[in-house]
């Protein structure tokens, strides 16, 4: 690679952030407002109690923690995947693992948000930690809440150094590109970074172990996560298969986000040179296994349940399959499996466009997944006189658009002020490599073939 | 001797009147929420009397079933909780501490019987109801989870006076108000640790079954059928 | 401080600079090569000793274990409630926040030593050139005797770089 | 004798009040006066009695000392005071021993409603439009003896009436005495659920003009018509009490329980076989039930004595009802009539009862006889496990409210009575009291009658004056209560008696020789030795009743839809008038039907919410929205 093309790629890479077009004010204004409102309504729900909100006996979760582990299971698409594929050494993983990194960062921000919103008492949300106060009371390190805790705060340290390290380079890149305020905001994000060739391989070892360390930690996150549900005796929650159902789910849920994200980001910040349908179509080849994962996940899950046809459960498998919740059920699957199945899996439908729809009906099937775990269950438990029906309220679809309102939010912002593609990573990518099969060699030439 | 509150409810004797319910909700300042709320889903009835009919026209059958808190030895309430707001007392209560309670409603949900209730919004008693309110039972306010007690308030009360006269608490002696009211004498309440106790004998009837007894909550009430 | 620098555009050439300079007697640690991207296939980016890194981390996740048994074991049993007929010390969920904590403990360790050892943040001020994120490979000697500047600069423009003096 | 020394001197006759010196069978007196000084925090139980029915059941009220708002001297100001906390049974009690039904627990709310009244008031608009306004009791006191005193002036004293609930006790006796001293006619007692019916064929069969009271703890076996005795009917904790003891109260013994109605009660629910049969033809299967039991044998038709020989046929076995014959008419399977006629004969000691709907037919005398000679027959009657009479002190003489619309009333009085409310349409009773020139009342709320009442003159609540209550049924040795107040009045309210006796006192004529008393406590101490048990003789004529087929009176349309109770039986339709009022078609509410459905509002505040807990998914409670204001347009 010569300087020529290093430049062009410093160029393009940094235009998005360097310069501003009026569309981007007008998707903050328009974000800002919904996020805005969605503030209001908390603060509605806060000033009048959760009456306001649908949920009701005996239905107390509902789309708040829906909304908790849909968002904790998108988390999933960045650090995990980007970990992994960091690795195995995957060449093409280059140019997708900020914007996938960055998704894990705030999605896992806006989960973690919703256990406090769904709080009865959100001011007193700080119980959670151990810490000395007057309260003279520690929390209970037998309640799945209390993991959920640990294993979020974990993770989100984690992904969020995880994103931070490899884009100190870029910070002394923008810092040398930009004058004035910036520069002296970038240079403090830079850490008066050099490049120097110790630097270099400092960091290079500590990504290696970022990488094997997030890896089990985001696999507990989801399992911890599925274990609120499973660590109780409520009809159809408790079960085994829970963790690995929930983790799979998460990956399979964070990487239809992650296509979804690239795919606007390839549009709108003109990154054709740089996102390849080849990026698209391995993704999406890891989309199909996850959605195989996850229909073999969901038969196990549901076959178990009928064959041992215990009463409490069935009352919630049969409501789900065929009763008052079956129109959402049928509807996950065909978003989940039966659409994506064919669109993933014949390579010629395995286009951008292909995988962007299989994802974006990946993503709300997923939530609907969410969803079907939570409230027939709880709707349903094991008395027949106390089952109830729940029906969301205002107040609870405001904050849940404004959630997805603010990801796209911190997203636009986050693109607007740090290269959303990793420019020193590109640029290695480009490098020989020491030991390559005929097949990396095919890959590594298309990818970085500059076209004219 | 420490004791062991438990209760034993003869639902052949119960005929569903409801007057534990009533009982309960004065004893206990239970709010009420409006018929509106309440059609949504936001009463709070510490003890409830589940309903449920058997058969086809004419040959229906009813069975009634008061449901409370059924005071679980291992009940999946307590673990959840993150702040202890729910524990469980040596005397085997599941105690519901609402100022440590931040409203996470996961109790709630492990619970299998669906008798913990949340308080959706500050309790309203329109003047002069508010005199009603018992003193000796704190008033809940909004975002925080309550249920049956077993009146542990009447149960504190009969041990000072015993203690105060310098004598064990007789078998009876403290009643819950659910079982003072009950004109059947359907409910039961005593200790389980003293074997002469009515509710030791009945609880020991081949007649006696626990709520959901293959959950292993170790429930303290036996129905009796 | 006085260092000696000359900006390549292309890695082969700053092999060659780094070469003649080992061959002017010039130390190992005084030359210093700065790059906008790694270049593990170049000989003058992989003279470092091996880390120790990982263990450091390994060690890391030691202590965050430990500390998280203390704080579980110690918080129940100073708070001796029972829930749900479970141990006071119930070790089946403290498992799960000892994971948890020895795996904080290993990423922060492990970020820390990148930061200590790589010695930033920083605000003194370096052997640098803006023109390195063009893409240019910068290769000089910091803290050159003064004698031997002249012969640095004349050997770094015989490999081809452009010499400047910071 | 100050207060201090009568209480003790009524608590020692009060727990040795099993008055055993009478001769007659013992009074259960129960009298206090409640202590002045409170210690903070620390409860005190004071005795009263339960107002709500008239079971008379007793009351142990939790006082303690708190803040409370009230009117004195028509200034409202804050006091410490005694303040009633909670309602329990009175375990020294012979009716309800302790126990409490639902709505006694929810009586308290009676004192603390926040729609009581709390000044006299004076009607300005067009009545119904519930347009009043405050008067001091001076005024509305002088306003009254002044209409009483034109009443005399005109030599018209027959057309003044009282209209109260059916009541026994010493208030009672006041107002009777007070009417007949005036010179009017006795007063109205109402009662929708009258069970005058079943009292006549007592009377007829057994002599006793009174409701029966059941020995269900000793009986092995029940047959009840249509008497929801477990649920409002006559004294339910009385009888609820003794159901538990004949389910369970005795070691290997499990008393069994037939329900014969058309619809299912509550107390139906809990049979252990529920016998749904044709409305109105009750009386056809008791007597199908006695002609199996003689045709087989089991007894013969003379052990009925009396109660049998008013039942036309009954000497010859009842020939035309056979078990076909009665399968025929009612719908219950001969194979089913003849089985448990059986059991009914076999079982001893067996008592079959009968209240409620069937005695509203127009055959309900009857279906009462019919049930009585039944009782009879299997010799039930005055033995354990049998029907027994609560020996009954004087009961003051009252009318029945359709007298009403046949006199000529320019003055009525109302005391706690609401047939305004109660009665269907067809009644015309709101009509009726529309053309009466001055009405008075003694209510607490602005409930549907007392807004038609020219002058509102509210009463105490029960738990802060005297009451006083002898139960008609529920024990069976004689039971007087007399409790003095637990609280002092929380508004500007006077005791009804009192006002009475003053008014009687301030007369152009006055009454009070006759009324000596200044206030009805006074009366109360006065009468303090029992009045003597009477025992009632019925001295009617009497002869043998035939069957006759029931008849409906009126257009079904005038009988609007009034309550749903089991919400799982509400169709799905929201009322458009009232919002959340769900009702089986739009033509049934609407401004008129709404006020029908509403309920007087003492009774429920707590029970509604009970009732509206919603318990299966989408189906809705049923149950009308109060008005908090009386009578807010709709």
């Amino acid at each position: 690679m010569n300087l020529e093309t290093k430049n062009k790629i410093n160029d393009d890479l940094l235009r998005p952030v360097l310069h501003t077009s009026p569309w981007f004010y007008v998707i903050v204004l328009v974000l800002g407002g919904i996020i805005v409102a969605g503030l209001g309504s908390w603060m509605y729900q806060m000033s009048h109690g959760l009456v306001v909100a649908g949920i009701k006996w005996p239905v107390y979760w509902a789309f708040y923690i829906t909304n908790f582990v849909f968002w904790i299971g998108i988390s999933h698409a960045g650090t995990l995947i980007s970990a992994i594929l960091r690795l195995v050494n995957a060449t093409w993983r280059r140019p997708v693992t900020r914007c996938a990194e960055v998704i894990t960062v705030f999605a896992l921000m806006i989960g973690a948000l919703f256990p406090i919103i769904h709080l009865g008492r959100p001011w007193l949300a700080f119980y959670l930690m151990p810490y000395p106060s007057e309260r003279g009371i520690w929390p209970n390190f037998r309640s799945p809440l209390v993991w959920d805790f640990f294993a979020i705060s974990t993770y989100l340290t984690g992904s969020t150094l995880f994103l931070f390290l490899p884009t100190i380079p870029d910070f002394a890149l923008m810092r040398d590109r930009t004058t004035g305020l910036r520069q002296r905001i970038y240079g403090m994000l830079s850490l008066g970074w050099q490049g120097t060739t110790k630097q270099w391989h400092r960091l290079e070892s500590a990504m290696q172990i970022m990488a094997i360390a997030i890896v089990p930690v985001a696999v507990s996150v989801h399992t911890i996560v599925s274990f609120d549900f499973s660590m109780s005796p409520v009809p159809m929650w408790h079960s085994t298969v829970f963790g690995p159902y929930f983790v799979a789910g998460a990956i399979f849920s964070g990487i239809a986000a992650l296509i979804v994200a690239m795919a606007v980001l390839r549009k709108v910040l003109h990154l054709e040179e740089y996102l390849h349908p080849v990026h698209f179509h391995n993704l999406g080849k890891l989309l199909l296994t996850m959605s195989l994962l996850w229909a073999y996940f969901t038969f196990v899950e549901r076959l178990t349940v009928w064959y041992g046809n215990a009463p409490a459960e069935m009352a919630v498998f049969w409501e789900t399959q065929t009763g008052s919740y079956a129109p959402l059920f049928w509807t996950m699957v065909f978003c989940n499996f039966v659409i994506p199945l064919p669109l993933l899996g014949i390579r010629r439908l395995r286009t951008i466009t292909g995988t962007v729809v299989a994802s974006s009906l990946i993503v709300v099937g997923m939530w609907l997944e969410r969803f079907l775990i939570i409230v027939p269950s709880l709707a349903m438990k094991n008395l027949p006189y106390s089952w109830g029906f729940y029906r969301p309220q205002p107040v609870e679809i405001m904050i849940t658009i404004a959630t997805f309102a603010a990801m796209a939010f911190l997203y636009v912002l986050f693109s607007k002020f740090v290269p959303i593609i990793s420019i020193w990573e590109l640029k290695v990518g480009a490098h020989p490599r020491r030991v390559l099969t005929p097949q990396e060699e095919e890959e590594a030439q298309e990818l970085w073939r500059v076209r004219p | 001797m420490s004791h062991r509150w438990g209760m034993a409810v003869d639902l052949d004797r119960c005929t569903g009147c409801e007057a534990c319910v009533t009982a309960c909700r004065a004893e206990n300042n239970v709010p009420t929420v409006g018929p509106e709320q309440a059609a949504r889903g936001r009463a709070i009835n510490w003890i409830r009397v589940e309903r449920y009919y058997e058969g086809e026209f004419p040959d229906v059958r009813v069975k009634f079933r008061p449901v409370l808190c059924q005071q679980c030895d291992a009940a999946p309430c307590e673990p959840v909780c993150p702040t202890y707001a729910s524990h469980h007392t040596e005397e085997g209560l599941n105690a519901q501490v609402y100022n440590r309670c931040i409203g996470t409603r996961y109790c709630a949900n492990a619970c299998p019987y669906n008798v913990r209730f949340f308080d959706f919004a500050n309790p309203v008693w329109d003047k002069p109801l508010h005199l009603q309110l018992n003193p000796d039972v704190s008033v809940r306010e909004v975002g925080v989870m309550e249920k049956c007690t077993f009146c542990v308030q009447r149960i504190n009360e009969g041990k000072t006076r015993a203690k105060a006269e310098g004598r064990e608490v007789r078998d009876g002696e403290i009643k819950p108000a659910c079982a003072q009211a009950c004109p059947t004498t359907a409910i039961v309440f005593g200790d389980l640790n003293d074997p002469e106790s009515e509710v030791s004998r009945l609880s020991h009837s081949p007649r006696g079954s626990k709520l959901l007894e293959d959950l292993g909550t170790k429930p303290k009430i036996t129905y009796l059928r | 401080m006085k260092a000696v620098y000359a900006l390549y555009a292309d890695p082969d050439s700053a092999q060659l600079a780094v070469d003649s300079l080992r061959r002017e007697g010039v130390a190992e640690r005084s030359i210093t090569v700065i790059s906008s991207e790694p270049f593990e296939e170049y000989e003058f980016s992989r003279r470092d000793k091996p880390t120790w890194i990982f263990w450091l981390a390994t060690a890391g996740g030691a202590v965050g274990l430990v500390l998280a048994y203390l704080l579980a074991s110690t918080t129940q049993r100073l708070w001796p409630l029972v829930t749900g007929g479970m141990p006071i010390v119930a070790m089946w969920p403290n498992l799960i926040i000892m994971f948890e904590l020895t795996m904080l403990g290993a990423i922060i360790v492990t970020v820390i030593t990148l930061l200590i050892t790589a010695r930033l943040p920083t605000t003194r001020s370096k052997l640098y050139d803006p023109e390195v994120s063009s893409g240019k490979i910068l290769v000089g000697v910091e803290n050159a005797p003064d004698d031997s500047i002249e012969k640095l600069k004349q050997t770094l423009r015989a490999t081809g770089g452009e010499v400047n003096a910071g | 004798m100050d207060r201090r020394q009568f209480i003790k001197a009524t608590a020692l006759t009060g727990t040795s009040a099993t008055l055993a010196s009478c001769g007659n069978p013992e009074y259960h007196l129960i009298r206090f006066i409640p202590e002045e000084a409170l210690t903070p925090g620390i409860a005190v139980l004071k005795p009263s009695v339960c107002p709500l029915c008239s079971a008379g059941c007793g009351l142990s009220v939790r006082v303690i000392e708190g803040e409370a708002e009230v009117i004195r001297k028509n200034q409202l100001g804050v006091t410490k005071m005694g303040l009633a906390k909670k309602l329990e049974g009175d375990p020294a009690h012979p009716v309800n021993q302790g126990r409490l039904c639902a709505r006694g627990q929810a009586a308290i709310q009676v004192t603390y409603h926040p729609d009581r009244l709390g000044h006299p008031l004076k009607r300005t608009g067009a009545r119904f439009t519930g347009q009043f306004q405050e008067l001091t009791w001076d005024e509305a006191l002088s306003e009254l003896i002044s209409k009483l005193d034109s009443l005399a002036m005109a030599n018209d004293q027959k057309s003044l009436a009282f209209l109260t609930r059916p009541q026994r006790g010493l208030r009672s006796d006041l107002v009777a005495e007070f009417a007949s001293r005036f010179g009017a006619p006795e007063p109205i007692a109402f009662e929708f659920f009258s069970d005058d019916v079943l009292r006549r064929a007592n009377a007829l069969s057994f002599g006793k003009e009174q409701l029966p009271t059941f020995d269900f703890a000793e009986s092995r076996y029940v047959i009840a018509f249509g008497a929801d005795f477990l649920g409002t009917w006559n004294s339910p904790v009385s009888q609820s009490i003794g159901y538990g003891q004949m389910r369970q109260g005795r070691p290997g013994v499990r008393g069994k329980f037939i329900q014969v109605e058309s619809r299912m009660s509550q107390t139906g629910a809990n049979a252990d076989e529920w016998v749904p049969m044709k409305p109105g033809l009750d009386g056809v299967l008791a007597l199908g039930l006695a002609h199996v039991i003689m045709k087989a044998g089991l007894r013969r038709p003379e052990a009925a004595g009396g109660a049998g020989t008013l039942i036309e046929g009954w000497a010859g076995g009842l020939a035309g009802y056979s078990p076909e014959e009665v399968e025929k008419q009612t719908g219950v399977a001969a194979s089913r009539s003849e089985r448990l006629a059986k059991e009914f004969a076999d079982q001893r000691p067996a008592v079959a009862l009968i209240g409620g709907a069937p005695l509203a037919q127009t055959n309900g005398l009857f279906s009462a006889l019919a049930v009585n000679a039944l009782n009879a027959l299997v010799g039930s009657i005055e033995t354990p496990g049998g029907i027994f009479f609560t020996p009954q002190g004087r009961v003051a003489q009252t009318r029945s409210i359709d007298k009403v619309a046949d006199s000529n009333i320019q003055l009525l009085l109302i005391d706690g009575a609401n047939p305004v409310f109660a009665t269907p349409p067809a009644w015309k009773v709101r009509e009726t009291l529309m053309k009466i020139p001055f009405i008075v009342s003694f209510g607490n709320f602005l409930d549907e009658t007392s807004t038609l009442a020219d002058l509102v003159l509210p009463d105490h609540s029960f738990l802060e004056s005297w009451v006083d209550s002898r139960p008609e049924s529920g024990a069976k040795t004689a039971v007087a209560s007399v409790a003095g107040p637990v609280m002092r009045p929380l508004h500007d309210t006077r005791a009804m008696p009192d006002v009475l006796l003053e008014v009687g006192r301030k007369l152009k004529k006055p009454l009070s020789p006759a009324l000596p008393w200044q206030t009805f406590e006074e009366m109360i101490r006065s009468s303090e030795k029992s009045p003597a048990v009477i025992d009632r003789r019925y001295s009617g004529a009497a002869r043998t009743v035939n069957f006759i087929a029931p008849q409906f009176d009126g257009d079904a349309g005038e009988y609007p839809f009034h309550f749903l109770p089991y919400p799982s039986a509400a169709p799905q339709r929201i009322c458009p008038g009232c919002r959340n009022y769900r009702i089986r078609s739009r033509a049934r509410c609407g401004a008129a039907g709404w006020r029908s459905i509403r309920r007087r509002p003492q009774d429920c505040r707590l029970v509604r919410e009970i009732l509206w807990r919603s318990h299966r998914a989408r189906v809705l409670c049923g149950f009308p929205r109060l008005c908090r204001r009386g009578l807010r347009p709709m």
